[in-house]
């Protein structure tokens, strides 16, 4: 599967409970690593039982840094420390609509996975992957047996969430979306947030980036939004995200804080 | 938990067991609770509280270091003026012993954040207060008090004018400065009733890619058991200067690069009462249940029936 | 080796790449060219030599720490009187330009060391002299000199009235002290040709039977990739120092946790014209190779085409 | 074979021309580890062809410490970043004469390798292994197939050392010993070295103490010795050791010095 790596692993008690848009805070390294901070992934997909007990998959991807790097290298019957499921799930719409679900790079690992549970409530989903180049798409194939249909769309940073953007306006005009999920950095949210907003449509947004600890202990994976009342404050992404809803979230704040 | 006796006292605090939450690690202790493993620690610190509420200017970002994580120095922070009796932010069931940490940037900040914890009957939830002295100094160049006696024994004072007699004060001490024996004298004159060491040292990490520092290089610090060697370092020097008679017997509170109840039992030994875990939890939100396990192994090992029996041993000869 | 320039000079010394081999961590060259990796660095410094042959006290023994080695301070060394302008252990075929390092524990010992060095024709064969200054000083406290900005300098001023003026003096600071520019302004005052930052800074670890320190307490010294964070602070504040007034313009030399082209490159653009690397060769002899291509890349990828456009450009906005 | 793990790794340039005594030189963990100091460790056996060209062996004790429970983690294909063979080896006699060979704990890595050099010059090979339980004690069996008589020896620190030492005063008493080669940590190797001096017998001790680098660089593995004209010095046991005529180490001074 190109570029990524998809690790199954064994953890009954996160398998039973995790829904899509949820994650794993995963410790790096063993007990000699120099590597202090955990990784915390989105889902790709949870098995409640197998041969072994429950099990949930992730996508790696290891040209990410060194901590990518490790879990990358980890092989079957390696161990690792992991705590989940991590933080609030796509809500999911109670009757059939039609929906468009968008993810980037190794980000969009929860969208097949979201994307059955949407297509069993009986939503038409649209399905679009993008990504840098066709090694770092995740599972196109896969996709193509859930989603109606399923649009690919590579290129390099910055165009690249521009380019996602200008799609799901296209989307938006011509179908009758009733909501937008979307899975990817902020970089590439931000531009699709933008362009739903003036067709009033909620984006339901899993903000992949990096959150140290995954345990909301650490503070440092805050996104800063807006309440109800229009005051600004922040969430911790980990445990009150990742999904959030996209019109809530102060974009241009957070493209600032993550420099 | 075993015929091994892990209580221990500091200026008065009684702790049930010898290990604490570092500040800006476990938040306000809700997630601890949440993770189940609020009873391995005798007490938590909150991050620290400022006068009015810092929102981010950056955000607190965290990168990865060889074994350690640099860390914003000034981050968000929750304002004192935004504190309700009732709704605390620390007020959940099961949440140990609170040490509220204060940050400043002058001795008059510092100063407020304390009476605003006297205000109502806030100071019935706080079982100690804890002095972020690596806050910058706004009247200093902007250095943290902690490198300065003078400055650090101000705030230390005024700390103390403000916060009722039986709460003790932490004060939370940096263990990069040429002199710290010096710097811890003022403040256990000016009323200090533990010293901690070590904040964050000073550390700077440029992005790869841009060749710019990813965070404030006034104000970024190292964390993580980089800092282990430095951390024994500065609580051996405190604890023979208690020794030789250059330091008044004031009790310390070792932080820094602990992870393992071996860290624990070599701070202890090195002349520590208690440690406190920061990175060590975010790394591994169980660590603390290890490191008292391992603490109390390491007491039972030596034929000892209490962790003060390891207290200040590695200067016996 | 490319098309990128490597060539630096620092106070007067011409180096073929910005990187060198660090005190102590290369021997005197012989075993460098036994392995065939001497070409990877432009100079080497020896370890420290003192004015007589001091025997192991101790073992030089390390202990790993997190991401570090913790080594004593003071080692065996070699006498500058057993100099043989015959036979001096720098004196193997294909060894790079040498830089001696000298200790002493008073101002006189490094003038005898440095005047030593002068005896017969020694002196051709010195590239430049390297100072210790985080040994100890006998006449205060056996503090460090570079902790002590007068210490500092009367060393400073001893060994260059003792050496010749062609020769550049390096001198080799702490960066775990208040205030790094003030000790740092006294060297360069002095007579200093360039400012190494930073020695081993101070550490301890207790064995974990014993629970006693594994070297003596008042010279162990922390080394190795922890060190990175605190070494590109204090290059950085050195170069923020000479830009804004406070310090006179001098070249600076980073070590301490430098692995890596990537590391290098951030040394560099936080103001150091070289490198030293220590445990980074221990690790790996082969690691001169590759900070040297790591870097020559990190110049090509910005569009330059030689190291000297990195030097400092952290600083701009 | 108990607590110990047995390594072969390819190395051809190493197995070529390495001999009984040498050691290799092994960085440890990947580029994520917190360890930075190499292992020095004594070659178990070289083999200049093989499937895969020559290779060497190892024989690690995972209970030592981090750096060595990593070593003992590698599993088939792992690459290790080597170098060797570092050190002297043993000198071995050109006539066909009695010999006893002693080793202790993983330290003994060597002797059998030893034990068949000696056994091809013709020598009569007398085999003592020692160990704090039979868990940590090197190839017994293969030792059988080697040598003359095979003795093995268990007990605890510090006594071994006097265990080992009283076995070997009693083997120098009673048959023709002309040379002893031990292999073992400075604390069980004075003792034997104690003993074998009245007897004019000289011992050639693989010195196996820690070595940070094993290249000469970093110093830290120095012995002191006493040279013929009696002046007490250091040489670097990576480099100029690990094998050293045992009756010119100081022994006291390096029992000192390791604490
Ligand atoms: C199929 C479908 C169609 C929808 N169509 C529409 C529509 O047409 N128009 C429309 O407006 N909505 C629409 N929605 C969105 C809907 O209103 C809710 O998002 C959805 O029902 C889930 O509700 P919730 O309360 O769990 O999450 P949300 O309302 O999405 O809750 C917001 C979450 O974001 C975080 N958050 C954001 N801001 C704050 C803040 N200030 N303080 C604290 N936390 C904050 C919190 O974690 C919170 O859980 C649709 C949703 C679905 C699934
Ligand atoms: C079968 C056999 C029988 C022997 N019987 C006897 C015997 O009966 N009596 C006897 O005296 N010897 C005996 N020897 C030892 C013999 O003299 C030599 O050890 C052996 O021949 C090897 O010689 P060498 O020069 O390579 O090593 P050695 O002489 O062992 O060399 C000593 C090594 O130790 C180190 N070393 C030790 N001291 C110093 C120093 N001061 N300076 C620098 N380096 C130092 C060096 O690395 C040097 O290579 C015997 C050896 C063998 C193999
Ligand atoms: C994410 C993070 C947040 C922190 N916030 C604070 C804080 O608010 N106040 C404070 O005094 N120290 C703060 N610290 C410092 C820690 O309390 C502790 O002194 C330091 O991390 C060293 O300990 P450690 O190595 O166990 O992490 C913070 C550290 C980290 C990593
Ligand atoms: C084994 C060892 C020996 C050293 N010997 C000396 C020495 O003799 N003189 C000196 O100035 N520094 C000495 N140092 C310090 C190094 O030169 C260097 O400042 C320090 O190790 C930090 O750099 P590094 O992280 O690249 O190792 C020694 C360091 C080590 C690890
Ligand atoms: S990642 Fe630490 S609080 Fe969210
Ligand atoms: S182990 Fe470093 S010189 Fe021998």
């Amino acid at each position: 599967m190109g570029a990524f790596r998809h690790h199954t692993l064994v953890a009954p008690d996160i398998a039973d409970r995790a829904r899509p848009g949820q994650m794993v805070s995963v410790a790096i390294g063993g007990p000699a690593s120099a590597l202090v901070s955990r990784r915390t992934l989105p889902i790709a997909a949870a098995s409640p039982s197998g041969t072994y007990g429950g099990t949930v998959d992730v996508i790696v991807d290891p040209g990410l840094d060194a901590g990518m790097a490790w879990l990358g290298d980890l092989r079957a019957h390696d161990e690792v420390a992991m705590i989940g499921p991590v933080g609030r799930a796509y809500p999911l719409p109670t009757s059939g609509v039609d929906v468009l679900v968008v993810g980037v790079g190794a980000s969009a690992a929860p969208v097949g996975w979201l994307a059955a549970h949407l297509r069993d409530r009986g939503c038409r989903v649209d399905l679009t992957l993008a990504g840098p180049d066709d090694r770092h798409l995740v599972g196109v194939i896969e996709a193509r047996r859930i989603a109606g249909s399923v649009t690919v769309l590579t290129g390099a940073d910055p165009e690249l969430g521009a380019d996602l953007a200008a799609r799901v306006r296209t989307q938006l005009r011509t179908s009758e979306i009733a909501v937008v999920y979307a899975a990817g950095r902020a970089r590439h949210l931000a531009p699709v947030v933008e362009v739903a907003r003036p067709f009033g449509v909620v984006v339901q947004c899993c903000v992949d980036e990096d959150m140290p600890c995954g345990t909301g202990l650490c503070g440092s994976c805050e996104i800063p939004v807006r309440a109800d009342d229009g005051m600004r404050h922040t969430i911790r992404g980990c445990t009150e995200g990742a999904v959030l809803r996209g019109d809530r979230v102060d974009w241009a704040a957070l493209a600032e804080e993550l420099g | 938990m075993s015929d091994i006796g892990t209580e221990v006292e500091i200026g008065g605090l009684r702790l049930r067991v010898p290990v604490i939450g570092a500040a800006g690690c476990v938040a306000f202790g809700r997630e601890l609770v949440r993770l189940g493993v609020q009873d391995d620690l005798g007490a938590i610190v909150t991050p620290s509280l400022t006068a009015r509420t810092r929102a981010a200017a950056h955000r607190a970002v965290l990168r990865e270091a060889p074994s350690g994580l640099l860390a914003p120095t000034v981050r968000p922070s929750y304002g004192v003026e935004r504190l309700r009796p009732t709704a605390l932010p620390w007020d959940h069931e099961g949440v140990p012993p609170v040490i509220v940490s204060l940050a400043g940037n002058t001795s008059g900040d510092f100063a407020e954040v304390a009476s605003g914890l006297r205000r109502g009957s806030l100071m019935r939830r706080v079982a100690g207060v804890e002095i972020q002295l690596a806050s910058v100094d706004a009247k200093n160049s902007h250095r943290p008090f902690a490198y300065d006696e003078f400055g650090a024994t101000k705030v230390v004072a005024r700390v103390r004018e403000s916060v009722p007699s039986g709460v003790p004060i932490f004060a939370k001490l940096c263990a990069d400065v040429t002199d710290l024996v010096e710097v811890a004298r003022g403040c256990v004159k000016a009323g200090a009733s533990a010293l901690v060491v070590t904040s964050p040292v000073r550390g700077l990490l440029l992005d790869p890619a841009t060749l710019r520092p990813v965070i404030d290089p006034a104000s970024s610090g190292l964390s993580g058991p980089a800092l282990l060697p430095i951390t024994l370092r500065a609580v051996w020097d405190l604890r023979a200067a208690v020794r030789s008679g250059r330091l008044p017997p004031i009790p310390l509170v070792a932080v820094g690069g602990i992870r393992s109840g071996q860290d624990a039992a070599a701070a202890l030994a090195a002349g520590a009462s208690a440690v406190q875990l920061g990175t060590a939890l975010l790394h591994d939100p169980d660590a603390a249940a290890a490191v008292v396990a391992g603490l109390v192994e390491a007491v039972r090992e030596r034929g000892f029936d209490h962790v003060l029996d390891l207290i200040g041993i590695a200067h016996d000869h």
